[in-house]
């Protein structure tokens, strides 16, 4: 029996499945000690919860203290270690693991109709080591926490920062493994677990960017993590090749973080890029223009990102000419994003476009992305980077590709599943509502702070001249906005696990592998194993689904 | 463009080069906006007219379409091109300083700029520059990474612990700029910040005279002793004088009211001069007000050598201020600074050979 | 999967072929060894680095290709293997491009 | 499929087939792959150490040759040579896995890990001597010295260049106090050659000399930065033999169980890629550290 049987069989269901990942097995035990990749990435999705809380705290508390110029409401020492928490939090235990760990652990497996990915073992292994590093990190929190930035930049974070550098390095050390073991798992799941039929170019372009991500995530974290040990060793030993007063080289260690981080940052969007593919075609029930260029140009953006790290050091004292190259590569890795923008946007072209929330969050990024990729190439161009690098300038910046990408990307994502992963469908009107308000919020919060940045108010400032009041009262304002929008999903998803209305299987008819199994999907994702007859993103007939009888069932008056 | 605008969108312009940094920032803008308008338009025109009109239909089999794929690969490709010629450009611009500069030496330390000028005075998180003249700045570092920034002149650098880094700039327009640490460096980063005043020829060279720390300690402790601080007025010869005579007073031993007698050493004249009341001397009231906080340790230093230079033959014990000057402790090794390292390096040990070390550059010598 | 051989045809390489590659390996760490010992510096300086490092990649290569049976594997394989030198030959040559151009901060000097 | 004697056994209960997968095959493709990638990020992981020491040999060649040649050439390549034949012998294990015999599986993995035991036996005698001639670089851990020619006390009134040769073969030992347990290292000759003959790099320049004299303590500095990364590159790479010989352990369990058979031997094969890739760390570690100033010893003088 092949998978449009199993559509006809299961498909208009409308109930909660008896029998699903959820309830099979209700004991804790059944749930620490599971390999199945669902529950797995549903204790991703409510750790990485819990950081992007705590992170957003710091951030609130930032947002305040700069509401006065003077260092007020918290002092100068308080505040270096609440924004170095509030990085290292968000960047090493939310965005790097949140949409690969969560989306991706729940979604690869069924969108290439797989049992299971291909080592569950080392799935949850990972999911163990990221508890582990996250409960160091906020040990490390807890006793007095740090205050290098989240750069841990030498010489001040070997030798003259008296914080606990070395548990929270420690605790980003450990956290590297496990996501390389999550990057190592979706290599090898896409390359071996397809269903039959399930070809390269029949994979949703969410894979194509995992696949991407999952090789940066190999071979870029091993030399952070070998990075930050030489640091912790450095600053036990109180020797070592950071060291200037033994002829060692302070910015050795910015090379070596950097050629790791510039990639993390894809790390963090490609994921968000992938989501944004899914919503923008399925929503305008379009195929995807240019599907091997929005897949190849996520290879071309991992493997350029490697090159590009200098483009952090332009004033740091390293070569100019090595500038330069660096500058030149960083307008290289513009083009496939620029392309990846113009595809999306193709797409809405004689579509058929709804805007459900995960649409409006898919749209959002759109445009936050945009400003955020238009002002890399600002920093990307020396002569300009050396007036705005330190500046709020790159704070702006970087908050548009992460929060404006990334957790948007994610907030969509998180939407559009949600009916999968749990049967249940969240209230449409305040998912709107939040939607919104993240937008705005969103924009309100940051973009103020590019012009602050062109004033040249610096980044990492407790205290600041008065002139740059004004626009910062803005941000402030913004933040409290962007706050509530970022809450609001979390009361009224987490309402909707009890009282949401059944979602039944294919909510929006869409033809993903995903949309072809029950919701929640079964122990084993598939009642019967797919086989794979239709091309990717195929809405009309040669998809399989009986859209007539959805069409019935929607004229029908809705069952509440 | 004023700063003084209730939201000030754009610093001055105070350097040469400030108008090409701001060129390229309205290019960039201009280019965003050239991208962001049509896609922006494009989103909203596709989404309200090829909205969902029936449910479940399939939008138009469009697949792609090389041509415009190549269109929209090439002129984004040429366009940061264009953009990455212009920043280099700008950047060269920067990064290379004229052959006429004065130089000005800066070491940055937590949480304070300590610069000296050529001419050996010294500013602490402030710096006095001459219109039109182009200043070179050779900066390093006793401690962590700091990063001279200077928004109103578009410039900016890191300054490392171990080597130097340049910076230069030529000021266009008269006035107080703000100087920031725009590479986090610690505690109080955010205080480690000053002015740049940039003053007119004339100005500048009454600052260089006003600034007594280009004299010897003698010429600077009579000045002040005269001028500044106005102690001549009690204690220069003459009838009506109410403080103690000091001509041969040091090294000798005076009486102190209340009996006791003590050896006026340094130590002696620098307490009275910081607590008056503590040791007077016999016949005199105490009414001589402290000086503590109103005189550097330097001046201290210098009064201390003038008083002294009022005994014949004790002026040559006479501390020199020179020794308490800063100099950076993490030079041993020539970190990455290679070559440029050098230059300061030799010219050094020329200045050892002449006039005595130069206090702000760093010395090759082993810290160890 | 296509280009996936089964590891069970694995007469690929026998006790003598072992022994062969083995051979090669003790020569060459013998060789560099005496060739350390040798100044080649009338070639050109560091010629000496670069000869023992010729040795040391052809030993890796042997180990590879025989020891961990990469020349019987899949082309992914390969590419793995490739892959990992390729961004490694990234890291050391765009560090060193800094280091071997950075005779200053500015650029008249 | 082989038709060894032990096979048609094992054949029917696939022991290590997990849910996941379809059949064996693909489970074994996809271990095999997982297996590599890991050893790509492994690679990646060395590669940020070669990283800084090819940054720190191309500033200051001498002071590593110098460094290099006060290491034993001889005990490194002893080590070589050990982990070459251990090398061999798993090589063998995995072919006699895939044979399906199990007695010579279990011989050849006891032969492994004795060399295994062998190489970081060695690697102690060299740490251990490395703490008695002060040339550890962590200041306070070189309390109990021995003087060679290439670290001892500075002799009175002798420029650092002048310091008795700094050949291998140690001079007449004998005991003193080393009371802050500094790191020691006199012997500056190499720096004063490369003056004479003119191949200083720019970097040395700076980095040897103070007021133009050659700085024996400044050349000490960057000797002690060469032996930093010997102890960082040859620690991690004892630890990876360490986590290679538990896994040898749980292997000889196993295969002392009778575990694997020609039809599923995969980790036997993958502990194997792991062995051999800890000892091509190794191949490169051996010249670049231990051989890469020897010509120095010969040329010069």
């Amino acid at each position: 029996m092949n998978a449009q049987d199993a559509v006809l069989e299961t498909g208009y269901q409308s109930g909660i499945p008896p029998v699903n990942y959820l309830n099979i097995k209700t004991t804790l035990a059944s749930w620490l000690l599971t390999k199945d990749h669902k529950r797995i990435a549903l204790m991703y999705l409510v750790s990485v919860s819990v950081f992007f809380m705590i992170g957003g705290l710091f951030a609130a508390t930032i947002r305040l203290e700069l509401l006065t110029p003077a260092s007020d409401l918290l002092e100068t020492g308080t505040y270096n270690k609440v924004f170095t928490e509030h990085g290292i939090m968000m960047i090493f235990f939310f965005l790097i693991p949140s949409i690969p760990a969560v989306l991706g652990n729940f979604l690869i497996p069924i969108m290439i109709g797989a049992k299971d990915l291909a080592l569950p073992r080392i799935n949850l292994i990972s999911l163990y080591i990221y508890w582990f590093a996250g409960a160091l990190a906020l040990y490390g929190l807890m006793v007095g926490g740090v205050d290098t930035g989240w750069t841990f930049y030498t010489p001040y974070s070997t030798t003259f920062s008296n914080t606990y550098v070395m548990i929270v390095g420690l605790a980003i050390f450990i956290n590297g493994f496990s996501s390389i073991l999550t990057g190592l798992n979706f290599i090898v799941t896409i390359h071996t677990m397809r269903a039959p039929g399930m070809t390269w170019f029949r994979l949703p372009l969410f894979v194509w960017a995992h696949y991407a991500v999952s090789l940066v995530m190999i071979l870029g974290t091993p030399v952070v993590a070998i990075t930050v040990l030489l640091l912790a060793i450095e600053r036990v030993s109180r020797v070592g090749i950071f060291d200037p007063s033994i002829g060692g080289d302070p910015i050795l260690f910015q090379h070596l973080f950097w050629f790791y981080s510039h990639p993390a940052v894809y790390i963090m969007v490609l994921p968000g890029m992938g989501v944004v593919s899914e919503l923008i075609s399925n929503f305008s029930r379009k195929k995807i223009f240019g599907y091997e260029f929005i897949a190849f140009s996520s290879i071309a953006i991992a493997v350029f990102g490697f090159l590009v790290w200098g483009h952090h050091l332009f004033v740091s004292g390293q070569s100019p000419y090595a500038g330069m190259v660096f500058s030149f590569l960083t307008m290289v890795v513009a083009v496939p994003s620029a392309i990846k923008m113009f595809n999306w946007t193709a797409t809405l072209y004689k579509g058929s476009v709804s805007f459900d929330t995960p649409m409006l969050y898919g749209l959002g990024f759109m445009g936050l992305f945009l400003i955020g990729g238009l002002t890399g190439l600002f920093l990307g161009s020396m002569g300009l980077d050396v007036h705005l690098t330190d500046t709020y300038f790159v704070v702006a910046h970087f908050h548009y590709v992460m929060v404006g990408g990334q957790v948007i990307a994610y907030l969509g994502g998180i939407h559009y599943w949600w009916p999968k992963m749990t049967g249940r469908m969240y209230s449409e009107f305040w998912g709107k509502i939040s939607a919104m308000l993240v937008f705005v919020g969103f924009n309100l919060t940051f973009f103020p702070q590019f012009l602050l940045g062109y004033m040249g108010m610096p980044r990492r400032y407790a205290a600041y001249p008065p002139e740059f009041q004004v626009l910062n009262i803005f941000s402030t304002a913004g933040a409290s906005v962007l706050g509530i929008g970022m809450l609001m999903p979390v009361i009224y998803l987490v309402h909707s696990l009890k009282f949401g209305k059944p979602a039944g299987d294919n909510p929006w008819m869409l033809p993903g592998l995903e949309w072809r199994t029950t919701s929640p999907p079964p122990l084993e994702n598939f009642a019967t194993p797919p086989v794979v007859t239709w091309e990717a993103y195929e809405f009309g007939e040669g998809s399989g689904l009986d859209l007539e009888e959805a069409r019935r069932r929607a004229a029908a008056p809705a069952i509440l | 463009m004023q700063t003084t605008n209730w939201v000030p969108l754009f610093p001055e312009q105070a350097s040469t080069f400030a108008w090409q940094v701001d060129a390229l920032y309205f290019y960039l803008v201009a280019v965003s906006i050239a991208f962001s308008i049509p896609i922006v338009l494009a989103i909203f025109v596709f989404g309200m007219k090829y909205r969902e009109r029936e449910k479940y239909v399939s939008g138009a089999e469009i697949h792609g379409s090389m041509v415009l794929e190549t269109t929209w690969s090439i002129i984004p490709f040429v366009v940061s091109m264009t953009i990455f010629l212009g920043g280099a450009i700008v950047f060269f611009n920067q990064m290379t300083p004229p052959d006429d500069a004065m130089t000005v030496y800066v070491v940055g330390k937590q949480w304070m700029w300590k610069m000296q000028h050529e001419t050996g005075q010294r500013e602490i998180n402030e710096l006095h520059v001459p219109l039109g003249r182009t200043v070179k700045l050779t900066m390093t570092t006793e401690d962590v990474i700091h990063d001279f920034g200077l928004p109103e002149f578009r410039t900016k650098a890191d300054v490392v612990p171990g080597r130097y880094t340049y910076l230069w700039f030529t000021p266009t327009k008269p006035g107080k700029y703000h100087l920031f640490c725009q590479e986090y460096c610690g505690l109080n980063h955010s205080g480690m910040g000053g002015w740049v005043y940039v003053m007119e020829q004339r100005d500048y060279d009454n600052w260089l005279s006003g600034n007594v720390s280009g004299q010897t300690p003698v010429e600077m402790g009579k000045d002040l002793f005269e001028n500044k601080l106005g102690c001549a007025s009690c204690h220069a010869g003459g009838p009506q004088q109410r403080g103690a005579k000091l001509e041969g007073v040091f090294g000798s031993t005076v009486k102190l009211t209340g009996g006791g007698t003590v050896v006026a050493d340094d130590n002696y004249i620098r307490n009275s001069i910081l607590n008056p009341a503590s040791q007077v001397v016999e016949g005199y009231q105490p009414i001589m007000p402290t000086f503590k906080g109103q005189v550097t340790e330097e001046q201290l230093n210098a009064l201390v050598a003038y008083v002294k230079s009022l005994t014949p033959g004790a002026a040559t014990k006479s501390p020199s201020p020179g020794a308490t000057a800063p100099s950076p402790a993490n030079t041993t090794g020539g970190t990455g600074a290679s070559a440029n390292n050098m230059t300061p390096a030799k010219a050094d040990r020329g200045k050892q050979n002449a006039a005595g070390s130069n206090p702000n550059t760093p010395s090759n010598s082993n810290s160890r | 999967m296509a280009e996936h051989h089964h590891e069970n045809d694995h007469e690929h390489i026998a006790i003598p072929g072992y022994l062969g590659v083995f051979a090669v390996l003790i020569v060459g760490t013998i060789l560099t060894y005496f060739v350390a010992t040798i100044d080649l510096d009338w070639i050109f300086p560091g010629a000496n680095t670069l000869v023992a490092l010729l040795i040391a990649f052809t030993k890796m290569a042997c180990v590879m290709l025989f020891f961990m049976h990469v020349r019987w594997s899949p082309r992914l394989i390969w590419l793995a293997v490739a892959a990992s030198f390729f961004w490694l030959a990234i890291m050391f040559a765009y560090v060193m491009q800094d280091y071997l151009t950075r005779s200053t901060g500015v650029f008249t000097q | 499929m082989s038709t060894h004697g032990h096979s048609d056994k094992f054949v029917y209960h696939e022991p290590g087939l997990q849910h996941q997968f379809s059949d064996m095959e693909q489970q074994e493709e996809s271990v095999s792959i997982g297996m590599w990638m890991f050893l790509v990020q492994e690679i990646m992981f060395f590669g940020g150490l070669f990283t800084a020491y090819l940054v720190f040999r191309s500033k200051y060649p001498m002071a590593f040759a110098a460094g290099s040649n006060h290491l034993d050439a001889f005990w490194g390549g002893l080590n070589t040579i050990v982990l070459i034949v251990s090398s061999l012998t798993m090589a063998l294990t995995v072919y006699y896995a895939q044979k399906g015999n199990r007695n010579l599986q279990v011989i050849f993995i006891i032969l492994t890990m004795l060399f295994g035991a062998t190489f970081l036996g060695v690697k102690a005698i060299e740490y251990n001597d490395k703490y008695h001639h002060g040339l550890v670089p962590i200041a306070g851990l070189n309390l109990r010295a021995k003087g060679t020619a290439g670290a001892e006390q500075h002799p009175e009134g002798k420029p650092c260049w002048e310091v008795a040769g700094h050949s291998a073969e140690p001079a007449a030992e004998h005991q003193y106090v080393n009371p802050k347990g500094e790191f020691e290292w006199a012997d500056c000759s190499l720096a004063k050659l490369a003056q004479d003959e003119g191949y200083l790099t720019t970097a040395e320049q700076i980095g040897y000399f103070s007021n133009g004299e050659l700085d024996g303590n400044k050349f000490r500095d960057k000797v002690r930065i060469f032996y930093y990364l010997y102890f960082v590159m040859t620690g991690l790479h004892a630890l990876h033999m360490i986590v290679g010989l538990l896994l040898m352990t749980w292997l000889l369990w196993t295969a002392y169980k009778g575990y694997y058979n020609a039809d599923y031997y995969m980790p036997v094969e993958m502990s194997g890629l792991y062995w051999h890739f800890v000892d091509i760390v190794w191949i490169f570690l051996f010249p670049l550290l231990y051989l890469l100033g020897r010509h120095f010893l010969h040329a010069g003088h």
